[in-house]
């Protein structure tokens, strides 16, 4: 499985939860905690991102960035265990 | 009694402006003569909200001021916002539920509620404002609490008129709060002015 | 402020875009408004004409979106925004423009500039965000409200009778020969989102090849004024608002000459 | 009557206020379309009027709205229009047409802070707009201006009495302030405003007479300048409705002169500078056009000095002027662009003044 | 006044209708209007609606309608004729009201105020004069003026490239849910004005059971807008406006409630 | 330079010699839409400054033709646009938003009678609209007022010089005679008024600079009224760019005020009065707006009593008496609704005005 | 042939000629005079006007008053005829 | 000279509009100040037109009179509109053809041109208001008519030049015709001033 993680920009997310709902992993969930504009923020709440970029394109305040394991490293990966 | 000016405010969802109407509602029936002036316009979209309640024995002049004798907050931006601007040996209330950084003026008395906490162990989260109310009818006795069911009767769509017992239980609890507080307690019954 | 190229042993592959400023957005929690100033950076951002593109705000929730698209931009009086387009666009041929407007903008007081702007085929990106209501002023009726749907100034539902039916303006645009490329979009979804993109980076290209007006509506939600949850009102969207305004491609170019130059993804 | 005993004091908004007033006055179409700060005039309208008898219609722009509202009143009915500045400017052609066609209309602008775009807190920037004729050519409309929420709703009747009864717009102009604040209203009883009949109306031509034709079109100068001339005499006539309040003005020193919102603050500040010891006193235009340049002028015999106060960069302050026509200096105090005067600025200038023109000093040593 | 219904021997045929006034009217020769002003009138005589009918005039060569046509008429300013239609309309639902507009007035400055008071289906008739020029400011360009016709404001041709193509606003019309029936027409010919009159008495009779809004297109010519002597403008119009408008119906009402009370033709 | 000796006077309209003159003075972008008594400005550009690297554009009204001025203006263009009295009252909140956006354009009003459709005869009844402010909020616009097809032509270039050096829409307000009659012009030569430069203008945003930004729009009173306070500082800027004409006013007794048309015929009546023996001068204010209320005060300082003449119900005459401030009577004497008034109509009131103020007596009884 | 006639009112008549174009006759033709407003008006210029209405039914100025003979003296006639 | 003010008014078709303009711009190259002021606006719409011409060798205040030294019509609606407004004294032209009622006044110089006529019989319909204006030059000498030639050649467009040969006939037939008329005649030489 791909290994991706997600940066949130939790001083201008809104809570909306767009990107839980796109999450194919469901790897996104809200903070308990509000932030300092009122909105509890999404948060990584399982370590299974792929760093599909989903959650990314649909949030509305573009609070999110990606990263993903380099494809290289994934071919390694793949090799590797063979 | 002279007259008070009040800022309600707090986050769009948490039904600051209808708390100001309340109020209003209420000092209206027992007489005095009240203004009450929301926050409008695309400041609103996301942002906080707010309204200024002015309750006076006499005409008012102006609904919009910019100093108050007391402040309701519920969010950290609202306080960050009207703290300063409450004026010497006001009064400050606020919702003590999601603030990072509490008020630290000196000559202004200070009441942190903890109205969202006490509401959800009410079990009606909802009653929360009115726990707030009753904290604030506690240190000003603005109106009479008959006074502010009634407007809370007005106020409330009939279909919610069975949960006007729970508020009123919020406005006893508030009461509560507001006086086992560290500050020195204050007239407890409501004035008859 | 730009994020670390790498984090630990993981790459980089998606970021807000950089024409895209730093300031919050004031829109409401799950509003479409975000996801297309970001679209609209990002092309940008792609194409490498944040100083070649000049951008019109209506009044509208998005009057501000100055505050966060970091390219030149001038606020039109409310539906005038095309009329405004036109005259930049005249004086300023070799420049990209675009206006981006919302449905009472556009369709309401603004619709005859917006059907003359497209008759004549003014060279500029026309922006359309159809929520079906005005957001800024308090939710009241648009020309898109759908049939029966409440709002503050339809408290009984909207009465197709007494108010008309929802008037389909990107239909009645398709129709003019000025027009070059009319598409419907949304972006409530990943694959939304990613045609959504594809349909501003097409129509930036067709601008380059002055094939004439580029029309992009965009059915998107107003959860405020729809009065419900982002998810709530994507759902809603997706069950009433589709069916009467079917996403895809009204219009698209017979002669398009595509622009070779084009940018790797990020 | 006893519907007015009846009538219980509410707390409303002051366009809530207006347009449930406007019902009770007999409206029978409301054309508009949405801004802030006036939207609940028509929100308020499309949840009611309909019930009540009366027809809503959110047009597709303001410019649409003002001139359904001259189809409308050309067919006799008794309509309004409402909006703010930036709308109220689409409507200038409309409403320079429905005066040169002898129109009767109410027509409300909750004036907020511009030029532009502007803000969308309360001013006074449209008053020359409003009384001068925004529109093209030799006209005037009826401009009544507010000072609370009561008012707000009092002056609809008046508005549409004087409307009808001179064949000519009228204008409520209040600031955004007036439009979204709650007061106590006590609202005034429906049906006390009688329907006039309206033999010019086009209704449909009868045999029994001539087509009525509304038009604003005199191509013949000579028949172009007797309309003109028939405007002026209206206008003359009008000079006998004018509406004023005065506070405190019999021993006035300094005369303040202010309307609307402005005036409430006005009047504050004057209570303070009288516990100061100072002789100030208030005169308050209701209608701005037709303008109380005689009272100014009666009362400025006594006075030292005359201020003004505007939330505008002093527009007023020149009808007043005129109206004093150089006999005692006038001064103006404004803000702009949707800042609030308070009180306390006002007394300050009060003062200051008070000290220039060597009023009451004795008592300013204290 | 009105003509012996006898003459040596022979019976009246045709004459003048009674609720078209005697004042002559101030159209150029050969002009469309008069014969359009007079069809309108005959079909208020045979319906015998004098009494019911109030019409509203534009700003354009027929800002004088109401010197013309014996009923209650209002003079809307330009562009602005179906608002003002839809105000009387909406005070007065049991009369007839009809606005009758240029190319400028309606499909120009009036665009919107035409697309918007026929998608709420205004129940009244709008007739468009549609000469493709505007004739009483001298004959300068109108959105219907044809590629590369010379009007003073397009000295060398109507340019599509930058002016736009011609508007076919009666289409864009059509496809308005609140249109009930809407139809092209001439009158440059007997068989054409039979044509038409009976398009316009249909659209009364549409509006008496109230299915929305009428449309009526008239293609006219305009001889000194076009400097052209009426014949030459009847062929010239025969020749090049009717390809580019083609007469006939394209929309009309699905289910109509034709009234018994049908008068003979004098 | 050599230019201008080469230029031969020509016989032109009033429209026409504007149209070219802009040509010359840089025109770079028109938008406008057709209406008597103006249409041939739009005529002779569409047929002229294509050739000469301009742009035209007809646009579907007045209301999107001074909105692309906007954009155009902020682009940084030179551009124009005209109409006539109803079109200007469409540009009105145009107007308001370009003044609060500080965009520079020039816009032609070729006044014809109204209120209304009115008449398409010659007016001067837009002067409230023009100077006080049609639009919504507190601005202002330049106004020039020519007298001749000559001025016409001139006024074009400090239109454009103006509005540019201050950032403000500058108007020039013309009766519809000026617009239509054709007399002797020398023309401006082109390549007088240099392009400025206008690093606010939205071109397109370099790597170097901060992105531009165009727009009418403070939410926050405060910022609002900082950008009125802007506003308000610039419109005292201009005070120092009034112009007027004077003519035979030193020895004045009685002092005629009149612009444009209006003042060619009162300059005759004074001559017949002066013939007469009556000592009677002109001011000519030029600009309207900025208003020489300085020049008339010193002016009246000499003269007995003023006589104000217009084509209109008497509208620059309430500026007139703000700058005589009461120091003398101010009459009026006006036509309306496109008809001129004659030079034996102004005698008449001069005449009769004399024998009031009891000026130059003994002549009179001759 | 069925017999008809026109009268023109020749006050308003802006001879525009429309008319004659309409009339299959040729019955119609201009004066030789202009009218009171500057135009040579229409008039008949041959007997064998059929009344078929044509030239009224185009004519802008509505100047045109149409005469036929009634049904039944046709009828009469080519009775008579048989 | 004093100055001279003159309407020329007729139909649509007739050319009125542009026989002022050659008249002002002939004054305007002698040196004269001229202004030229159109009727315009709908009243155009199949109605007459009109144009007032003042030559004056001072500044002209207004372009607009209402009473007129000179008249020169070219139809019956125009000759009853400005024959009352012809001054005592003045002069009126007119076009005999078309004319039902001729003018009546006993104080003016009244002087019908049968100038359709002429045209015709010159054979070229078009050179009847350059006859008109030799009539009209012959009775008032307002300006030569060399300067008369230059600007009919400025207002031709070229490809109609061939024709200034056959107008210059027609001024020259003009003035004939007013020599030959029953009034006395006046100066029969152009002014140099
Ligand atoms: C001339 C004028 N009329 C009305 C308004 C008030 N107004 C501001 S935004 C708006 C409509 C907003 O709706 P929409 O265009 O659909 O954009 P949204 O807010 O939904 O994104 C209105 C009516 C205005 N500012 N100016
Ligand atoms: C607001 C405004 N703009 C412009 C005009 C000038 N105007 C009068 S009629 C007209 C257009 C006439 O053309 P059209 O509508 O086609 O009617 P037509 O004269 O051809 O019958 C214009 C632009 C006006 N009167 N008012
Ligand atoms: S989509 Fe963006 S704003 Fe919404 S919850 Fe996720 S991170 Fe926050
Ligand atoms: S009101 Fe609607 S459109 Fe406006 S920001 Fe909120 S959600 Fe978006
Ligand atoms: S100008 Fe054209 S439209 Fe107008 S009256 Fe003449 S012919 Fe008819
Ligand atoms: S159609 Fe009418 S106006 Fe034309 S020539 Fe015949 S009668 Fe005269």
């Amino acid at each position: 499985m791909i290994r991706g993680t997600i940066v949130v920009n939790e001083t201008i997310c809104k809570g909306c939860e767009l990107c839980i709902q796109a999450c194919p992993q469901e790897s996104i969930g809200l903070s308990d905690q509000v932030n300092i504009i009122g909105y509890r923020y999404a948060i990584l709440v399982q370590d299974n991102c792929t760093g599909c970029v989903n959650c990314a394109l649909v949030c509305p305040e573009a609070a999110i960035t990606v990263y993903r394991q380099s494809k290289q490293s994934i071919k390694q990966k793949s090799t590797a265990q063979v | 009694m002279k007259s008070e000016e009040i800022v309600v405010a707090g986050f769009g969802g948490q039904g600051v402006l209808s708390f100001g109407q309340i109020l209003a509602y209420a000092a209206m029936m027992e007489g005095k003569e009240v203004s009450w002036m929301p926050s409008y316009g695309p400041e609103m979209r996301g942002g906080t909200a707010n309204c200024i309640v002015i309750i006076s024995p006499t005409r008012i002049s102006s609904p919009i001021v910019t100093q108050f004798d007391t402040a309701v907050v519920f969010n950290q931006p609202s306080l960050d916002k009207f703290h300063p601007r409450i004026k010497k040996g006001g009064l400050l209330l606020y919702e003590q539920d999601g603030i990072i950084n509490p008020p630290y003026r000196e000559d202004i008395d200070i009441l942190p509620v903890p109205a969202v906490r006490e509401a959800i162990r009410l079990g009606k989260k909802q009653i929360g404002n009115m726990i707030m109310m009753g904290a604030l009818l506690a240190r000003r006795p603005l109106v009479s609490l008959d006074a502010v069911l009634v407007a809370l009767k007005k106020s409330l769509p009939e279909r919610h008129h069975h949960m006007i017992p729970l508020n009123e239980e919020g406005l006893r609890v508030g009461r509560q709060l507001a006086e086992k507080s560290r500050h020195e307690p204050s007239v407890l019954f409501p004035t008859e002015s | 402020m730009n994020p670390p190229i790498a984090y630990n042993g993981l790459e980089l592959v998606y970021r807000r875009p950089v024409t895209l400023t730093d300031t919050p957005m004031h829109y409401c929690p799950g509003c479409s408004h975000g996801v297309v100033h970001k679209l609209l950076m990002e092309v940008i951002d792609e194409m490498g004409i944040q100083s070649e593109t000049i951008g019109v705000a209506p009044v509208g929730c998005s009057v501000f979106a100055y505050n966060y698209m970091n390219i030149d931009m001038q606020e039109a009086a409310h539906g005038r925004a095309s009329a405004v387009a036109t005259g930049i666009k005249r004086m300023l041929p070799h420049r990209y423009v675009f206006s981006y407007q919302g449905d009472g903008d556009l369709a309401a007081i603004g619709t005859a500039e917006t059907i003359h702007t497209v008759n004549r085929g003014e060279n500029i990106l026309i922006v359309f965000i159809n929520n079906a209501i005005y957001g800024m002023t308090g939710g009241q009726m648009a020309p898109t409200t759908l049939p029966g749907m409440v709002t503050s100034t339809t408290p009984y539902g909207r009465d197709v009778a007494t108010m008309g039916h929802p008037l389909k303006i990107t239909e009645l645009v398709a129709r003019l020969p000025g027009a070059a490329f009319v598409t419907r979009q949304a972006v409530h979804t990943p694959t939304a989102v990613r045609k959504a993109k594809k349909a501003i980076r097409s129509a930036f290209e067709y601008q380059r090849s002055r094939l004439g007006t580029s029309f992009i509506e965009i059915v998107s939600n107003c959860p405020s004024g729809w009065k419900m949850t982002p998810l709530e009102g994507n759902e809603w969207m997706e069950k009433n608002m589709f069916p009467a305004y079917p996403l895809g491609d009204l219009k698209i170019p017979s002669a398009t000459k595509p622009d070779a130059k084009v940018k790797e993804e990020v | 009557m006893n519907m007015q005993q009846s009538e219980q004091p509410r707390l409303m908004k002051g366009n809530e206020a207006l347009a449930e007033a406007a019902i009770r006055a007999g409206l029978q179409g409301y054309f508009g379309y949405p801004i802030t700060p006036q939207s609940e005039i028509l929100e308020y309208l499309a949840a009611e009027l309909p019930k009540r008898g009366g027809v809503v219609l959110q047009a597709e722009s303001e410019l649409a709205a003002i001139n359904m509202i001259y189809g409308a009143s050309g067919a006799g009915a008794r309509v309004m229009t409402s909006s703010s500045s930036p709308g109220i400017s689409l409507m200038q052609e409309g409403l320079s047409y429905m005066a040169s066609a002898q129109l009767p209309c109410l027509v409300v602008n909750i004036n907020r802070g511009g030029p532009g775009l502007g803000t969308i807190q309360p001013s006074q920037g449209d008053y020359f707009q409003a009384t001068k004729g925004g529109g093209h050519g030799d006209y005037r409309l009826i401009v009544l201006a507010p000072a609370s929420v009561q008012e707000m709703a009092d002056l609809v009747f008046e508005g549409f009495r004087l409307a009808e009864k001179y064949r000519n717009p009228a204008l409520i102009l209040a600031d955004g302030a007036l439009g979204q604040m709650m007061e106590k209203v006590v609202l005034p009883p429906e049906g006390t405003l009688p329907m006039v009949d309206k033999p010019w109306a086009t209704t449909g031509k009868p045999e029994w007479r001539e087509r009525n034709i509304i038009t604003s079109l005199f191509i013949q100068p000579e028949k172009m300048e007797e309309v003109n001339l028939q405007l002026q005499a209206k206008y003359q006539q009008l000079q006998k409705e004018v509406r004023h309040e005065a506070f405190e003005v019999e021993d006035a020193d300094i005369l303040v002169v202010a309307y609307g919102l402005t005036a409430r603050i006005a009047q504050k500040a004057i209570e303070l500078a009288r516990e100061q010891g100072l002789k100030v006193g208030l005169l308050r235009p209701i209608t701005l056009y037709p303008f109380p340049s005689d009272v100014i002028a009666r009362y400025t015999r006594t006075a030292t000095a005359v201020l003004v106060v505007e939330l505008n960069s002093g527009q007023m302050v020149e009808d007043v002027r005129l109206a004093v026509n150089g006999r005692r200096p006038v001064h103006f105090k404004g803000r702009m662009g949707g800042v609030i005067i308070t009180p306390e600025e006002i007394l300050e200038e009060l003062v200051s003044l008070a000290k220039e023109y060597r009023v009451a000093e004795e008592k300013l040593e204290v």
